[in-house]
């Protein structure tokens, strides 16, 4: 268990910064994320704490020790990737107690390490087999308890469920916070879906072109993200132009909300999620519904207004589900969250 | 990737130490064969000299005005090149079908591909020269162009075969719905897709063919003479004469060294060469 | 070349002369080949007259050479000759011996006759290549005009072998000891059995020895031996040609080689065996062997090539040592005969025999050819003279050769 | 047009290749056999196996028949000792790692005879290396024409090591990096690593490289001619000279089949190797 330093860490490759300054202070038994959309740099940052890639500039410091020159199997770090990089050659016991044996740990509590941990992930039964008579989800349970059989002092994960379908995806991430939770060991988590970063994290790094954009816990960065980015990447939002006013913001269609926090006079942007937004039949309302999307628990609407175009999400259909061309009133929430970029 | 330091350092010993090994097992050797191509046979080239008494080209304008050197150079280059295209054109089909389809003794019919690699050259070539005379082609250039093929084709075979694999069903399953019949799934679907095991197994085969021996040792001589036959009549058969098989060895290395800078170009064709040859 | 004018001069003889001595097969009734000429109508004195004709007629000669020393000599001065005096063009080959025999058997049996017409034919396989018919029973020692003065011990003969001049010997060669007079002067050089055995001992690693089974000068080595040590009882069969494979079997493996064997077993520590003639030539240009088992036309060649160095001698040991030499045969698959006949005669010439002893060290088996001439610094790479006359022995039969070949890989070499 | 029955289409496609092969490599290797079995010499007819029986009997057959197999073997698993980690090493990037790779396949394509020809300059007594090396007093011991065929296995291993290396190289390049990353990451050294992930992983393809190079050597033929001792000789050089010099087909076509048989040994204990390895599962 320990904490994780990063300090301006970069790597090129190429003539290209792949990553670019990062720093990041992980806290012993923290669970972290880095979040940010295909070749925004995260997993090169991942590999450059399991020592698999050698940063061009910066350090990393594990439990206070400078790894940043210490080859990956001098660092104590549990790694678990994509593609499982399960050994074809060993059997799931074999594959598990490969990093006990690494570490000189054999015979009788070696096989009891091993018996635990496959115990921890349920794979007991299947400690015999090798890798290719095993599903996916088994797979990624088996890579996962040979990245945590060796106590690691980081639990990396890069893109874990991504091969796996959605069900497997949503079951084996609540079994993954509940292990890192129980064991109370240090993870640092690789995805690109902002549903399981948030299902996941303690705190989310969300990443582009190399940078760290903002760094919060899931809640504060999906109701109050900083950046147009981090709004736009974690779940669906409308970004609405409004015009500042002390305080008072009017949307192009005039209706008036209040700011979470203060808002210099003029143009500026606002986040509003669709589902706190409701429409109401009128019409005389304002806005047309363009679109209509049934999606089974939810209903999405377009719903076009002056100057701007808005998506709107209204669970369930008691309310009856509205034809395309109704005229509508739209009710924005009271107070909503302005960002720190102006167009 | 992997580095146990920040990028560099080691990887320079690396370097230095493998380029080292290459200068002293390949330049050396090559260096001092062709000094002895060089050798003024006026001085000679005796112990416990170093170097040899004078150098001289007569070795090189001898064998470069010898219409049987240069004879030998055409008819190598002639016979690698069909040989090649004939391995080529008759291991599509057989290669597609052990890739791509289902059937029984597949695994008997892929052991049969592989024997004539597994049998000695000098069985193959004894054996085929005894059916050879019955067929009248022992002694002639298709002769040693058919025994050639026998060591060529299974090479091909595997190795075309394996890169056929690697192309996905998908792609062969659309172009059907397309319209398009076995045949022209074969030459326009396949074949080009199949191209990095074209490479591979072309340059084997014919860099096979180019330095084959025995069999054509055994069918072609004395009638068709290659640079190796015409190498070992220097070197072996009647005699070892150093500088002769000194220049008749550089002029066998020119077209394969050009061969190799072609190779050396065409990408992934190391890749098919493993993958056809690297589990038999 | 005085070729042409010969050809001027037979044919003005000609006219004059009465066919005499027609041209028989050679045991059997019917010739083996298929001629477009009169056969009975060739005579010494009708010989190019009646053979230039179907010669021109018949393509080109190919002509098989197994030695590697002679490519220059046939290439660049007798082939371009005999094409420029008779306008017959030579399809020269250089091929392994050996193995050609074999593909002249195969082919005479599957019927697909392999064309060459004129072969320079390994000694030792003569009586495999009478038997199996692949040698035109053509008497060429008898009818070859420029062959009228062969020496008798090799005309109709071949290691021990009686042919009836089907074979004829163009060639002559010795197997001699060599030795470096950089490191040997030629007063210490071994001139007998014994005197190599001490020089061996004394010099170890420092003496040469061809391995029988692969190169002539050390199968005429132990040849010599067994001429040296055995009994003249043993002796007695060794120039008989009715010795057959199985007869040289039994001779082989009974007592009469026990003193060759026990001689070669004391020799065997000290020197180094080689894998070919001029491998062991190499190991002398080496500075490593001193004294060494040589074929003399090779350290002749060897010498004027630069590739041995010009302070090699040869010498002939006290109790003799053997020598013969590959002759010419015409394959009886020739297509062109009269072709193969005259360019047969051809390099037997007078000046093509003494060309051949200047430039790759060839003797002639003609008595009548005037070989004194030869400068001094190419003469001292030949075995001098008086030794040549005195010490030079027939080899023995093939059969016997190759048996006792056997025998020293098996209780000589196998230990 | 109709479809063709599937089974008539697997064979209209195998028929170029395998018809080929059966025609010019199974008919001569069937007639082999069977002149195995003939008796020999003028006349002779007739079923027999004393070519066999001479092979076994024969000290001198039967030591090069020893020979054969230690020609085999030897350069064999150096050329493997050495690939094996040069195939590993050329996975690492390096300072001129293209032109290496172009460079060291070259012995790839020079003649056998040329390897010998090579060796017979550099390394015979009074060979260029002696000659280097007596001026600072010191001696090679014989490398060629010795009793441990040195100069064979050099030059064997000289034309062994490209081709090994290129076909290790593609295996071990075909391990995903993440296999090996996920191996150091749970505390494997470089050195574990290629034990226990990358020696394994690649087995198939070094066992098809020893394989090809194994059978290769049984049958050479130049080099061993050239460089090897002048006793034993192995039973290509006997073959040799039992066709060529003493017309003797018969025990040539049975030392061939001895070779072929040991050569199919060593392809079904490759079979059984890699089963093994491989086993586990479908």
């Amino acid at each position: 268990m320990a904490d994780l330093v990063l300090s301006g860490l970069s790597r090129r490759f190429g003539a290209d910064f792949a990553v670019s300054g990062v720093d990041l202070a992980v806290t012993d038994g923290e669970a972290v994320v880095l979040l940010g959309p295909s070749g925004c740099g995260k997993t090169t940052v991942m590999r450059m704490v399991a020592g698999i890639v050698t940063p061009d500039s910066g350090t990393v410091a594990i439990a206070g020790r400078d790894v940043t020159d210490l080859p990956p199997e001098r660092r104590n770090v549990g790694l678990v990737f994509q593609s499982y990089a399960l050994f074809p050659h060993m059997t799931v016991a074999g594959n598990v107690g490969f990093g006990l044996k690494m570490r000189g740990v054999r015979g009788r509590e070696a096989a009891d390490r091993v018996a635990r941990v496959l115990d921890l992930v349920e794979l007991s039964a299947l400690a015999g087999r090798h890798p290719r008579q095993l599903s996916g989800g088994q797979q990624q349970r088996v890579a996962l308890a040979r990245a945590l059989v060796t106590e690691p002092d980081i639990l990396l994960l890069d893109e874990p469920l991504s091969n796996l379908d959605a069900l497997l995806r949503e079951q084996l991430r609540e079994e993954i916070r509940a292990l890192q939770r129980r064991l109370a060991v240090t993870m640092l988590y690789v995805t690109h879906d902002q549903k399981e970063a948030m299902a996941v994290a303690d705190r989310v790094v969300v990443m582009s072109d190399g940078r760290i954009k903002e760094v919060g816990r899931p809640v504060d960065l999906y109701r109050r993200p900083r950046e147009r980015f981090t709004a736009e990447f974690l779940g669906q939002t409308n970004i609405v132009a409004v015009v500042a006013s002390a305080g008072r913001l009017t949307t192009a269609w005039g209706e008036r909300l209040e700011a979470e926090a203060a808002v210099g006079d003029g143009p500026a942007l606002v986040s509003v999620r669709p589902e706190d937004i409701v429409v109401v039949p009128d019409p005389d309302g304002p806005g047309e519904i363009r679109h209509v999307a049934f999606l089974g628990a939810e209903v999405e609407y377009h719903v076009a207004l002056p100057g701007t175009r808005l998506r709107v999400r209204r669970s369930g259909i008691a309310a009856g589900l509205f034809a395309e061309g109704t005229r509508v009133a739209v009710a924005m929430p009271e107070r909503v969250h302005a960002l720190e970029a102006r167009p | 990737m992997i580095g146990a330091g920040r990028r560099g350092g080691s990887r320079a010993f690396l370097s230095a130490g493998l380029f080292a090994a290459l200068a002293l097992t390949l330049l050396v050797p090559l260096a001092v064969g062709f000094l002895w191509s060089l050798v003024d046979p006026r001085s000679g080239w005796f112990a416990p000299a170093l170097l040899p008494g004078g150098l001289a080209t007569v070795h090189w304008e001898r064998a470069l005005a010898s219409p049987r050197l240069v004879g030998g150079v055409l008819t190598s280059l002639f016979i690698s090149t069909v040989v090649t295209a004939l391995s080529a054109a008759i291991a599509l089909p057989t290669a597609y079908a052990l890739a791509k389809l289902p059937f029984r003794f597949k695994r008997a019919v892929e052991m049969f591909v592989l024997a004539p690699l597994i049998v000695p050259g000098l069985v193959v070539g004894i054996g085929v020269g005894i059916l050879f005379f019955r067929l009248g082609l022992a002694h002639s250039v298709p002769g040693v162009i058919l025994v050639q093929t026998v060591g060529t084709l299974p090479l091909m075979i595997r190795i075309v075969a394996a890169a056929i694999e690697a192309i996905p069903d998908d792609l062969i399953h659309a172009a059907r719905t397309l319209g398009a019949g076995p045949v022209r799934v074969g030459l326009l679907v396949v074949a080009p897709l199949a191209w990095p095991g074209y490479v591979a197994g072309g340059l084997l085969s014919f860099v096979t063919s180019f330095e084959e021996f025995e069999k054509t040792f055994i069918v072609g001589s004395p009638v068709v003479q290659t640079l190796t036959i015409l190498l070992w009549q220097n070197l072996g058969g009647q005699a070892i004469v150093f500088p002769n098989a000194a220049v008749v060895t550089f002029i066998l290395l020119t077209p394969v060294l050009l061969i190799f800078a072609l190779g050396s170009w065409l990408p992934r064709g190391e890749g098919a060469l493993a993958a056809g040859m690297g589990k038999l | 070349m005085r070729f042409a004018q010969s050809v001027s001069a037979v044919a003005v003889a000609m006219m004059l002369a009465l066919p005499a001595g027609a041209f028989e097969p050679v045991g059997a009734s019917s010739f083996n080949v298929r001629t477009n000429f009169d056969p009975k109508a060739v005579t010494h004195q009708t010989f190019e007259a009646t053979l230039l004709g179907p010669a021109r007629a018949g393509g080109p000669v190919v002509f098989y050479d197994l030695a590697e020393s002679f490519t220059p000599l046939f290439t660049e001065i007798v082939i371009p000759a005999f094409e420029r005096a008779t306008g017959i063009k030579v399809e020269y080959r250089q091929v392994n011996g050996d193995q050609t025999v074999q593909q002249l058997i195969a082919a005479q049996r599957a019927g697909q006759p392999l064309h060459v017409d004129l072969m320079w034919y390994p000694n030792g396989q003569v009586r495999l290549g009478t038997e199996t018919g692949i040698i035109a029973n053509i008497p060429l020692s008898s009818v070859l005009p420029n062959a009228r003065d062969l020496d008798p011990s090799a005309a109709r003969v071949s290691r021990g072998y009686e042919h009836g001049g089907t074979v004829l010997p163009w060639h002559r060669n010795l197997t001699a000891i060599g030795y470096d007079t950089r490191t040997v002067r030629p007063e210490r050089a071994p001139r007998s059995f014994p005197d190599l055995l001490a020089f061996a001992r004394a010099n170890p690693g420092k003496v040469a020895i061809t391995n029988p089974a692969r190169g002539g000068s050390g199968q005429g080595f132990l040849e010599s031996a067994i001429m040296a040590m055995t009994t003249a009882e043993c002796q007695a069969r060794l120039f008989d040609f009715s010795f057959g494979p199985q007869d040289a079997e039994a001779w082989a493996q009974g007592p009469c080689l026990a003193p060759v064997v026990a001689y070669f077993r004391e020799l065997k520590p000290h020197v180094e065996f080689t894998n070919g003639n001029t491998d062991t030539l190499n190991l002398i240009a080496n500075g490593v062997a001193q004294v060494a088992t040589v074929w003399e036309d090779q350290v002749f060649d060897f010498i004027g090539r630069g590739l041995l160095p010009p302070t090699v001698r040869l010498g002939l040991l006290s109790s003799g040592q053997v020598g013969d030499g590959d002759g010419m045969v015409i394959p009886a698959g020739t297509r062109n005969p009269a072709g193969a006949l005259l360019f047969a005669n051809f390099l037997m010439s007078d000046d093509v025999q003494v060309r051949k002893l200047g430039l790759v060290g060839s003797r002639t088996a003609r008595v009548g050819v005037n070989v004194s001439a030869l400068a001094a610094d190419v003469a001292e790479r030949l075995v001098p003279q008086d030794q040549v006359v005195t010490l030079s022995r027939k080899r023995i039969v093939a059969t016997a050769s190759a048996e006792a070949t056997k025998r020293f890989v098996a209780d000589v070499l196998q230990r | 047009m109709r479809r063709l029955p599937r089974s008539l289409a697997v064979a209209l496609l195998l028929l170029p290749g395998v018809g080929f092969l059966a025609l010019f490599f199974g008919t001569p290797l069937v007639l082999a056999l069977v002149a195995s079995v003939t008796a020999d010499g003028p006349g002779a007819k007739g079923f027999t196996l004393a070519n066999y029986r001479s092979i076994f009997t024969n000290r001198v057959h039967l030591e090069g028949l020893v020979f054969s197999m230690y020609l085999s073997v030897v350069p064999t698993l150096i050329a493997l000792a050495i690939s094996v980690p040069l195939a590993v090493a050329l996975q690492t990037t390096f300072p001129g790692r293209r032109l290496f790779r172009t460079l060291y396949q070259l012995p790839l394509a020079v003649p056998t005879i040329v390897a010998a020809f090579l060796v017979l300059v550099l390394l015979d007594r009074g060979g260029m290396i002696s000659r280097l090396l007596a001026p600072v007093g010191l001696s090679l011991p014989r490398m060629v024409r010795d009793e441990y065929a040195v100069g064979v296995i050099v030059a064997m291993v000289w034309k062994a090591v490209p081709f090994m290396t290129l076909i290790i190289a593609g295996a071990v390049a075909s391990i995903p990096s993440d296999v090996t990353a996920a191996a150091r990451s749970l505390g494997a050294t470089r050195v574990a690593v290629f034990f226990w992930i990358e020696l394994p992983m690649a087995l198939p393809g070094i066992t098809a490289a020893t394989l090809l190079v194994f059978v290769t050597s049984t049958g050479a033929f130049a080099i061993p001619s050239l460089l090897g001792p002048i006793y034993p000789e192995p039973l290509s050089i006997q073959m040799y000279s039992y066709a060529f010099v003493e017309n003797r087909w018969g025990i040539v076509s049975a030392m061939g089949s001895i070779l072929s048989l040991v050569a199919c040994l060593v392809l079904l204990a490759y079979y059984r190797l890699t089963a093994r390895v491989g086993g586990g599962g479908r």
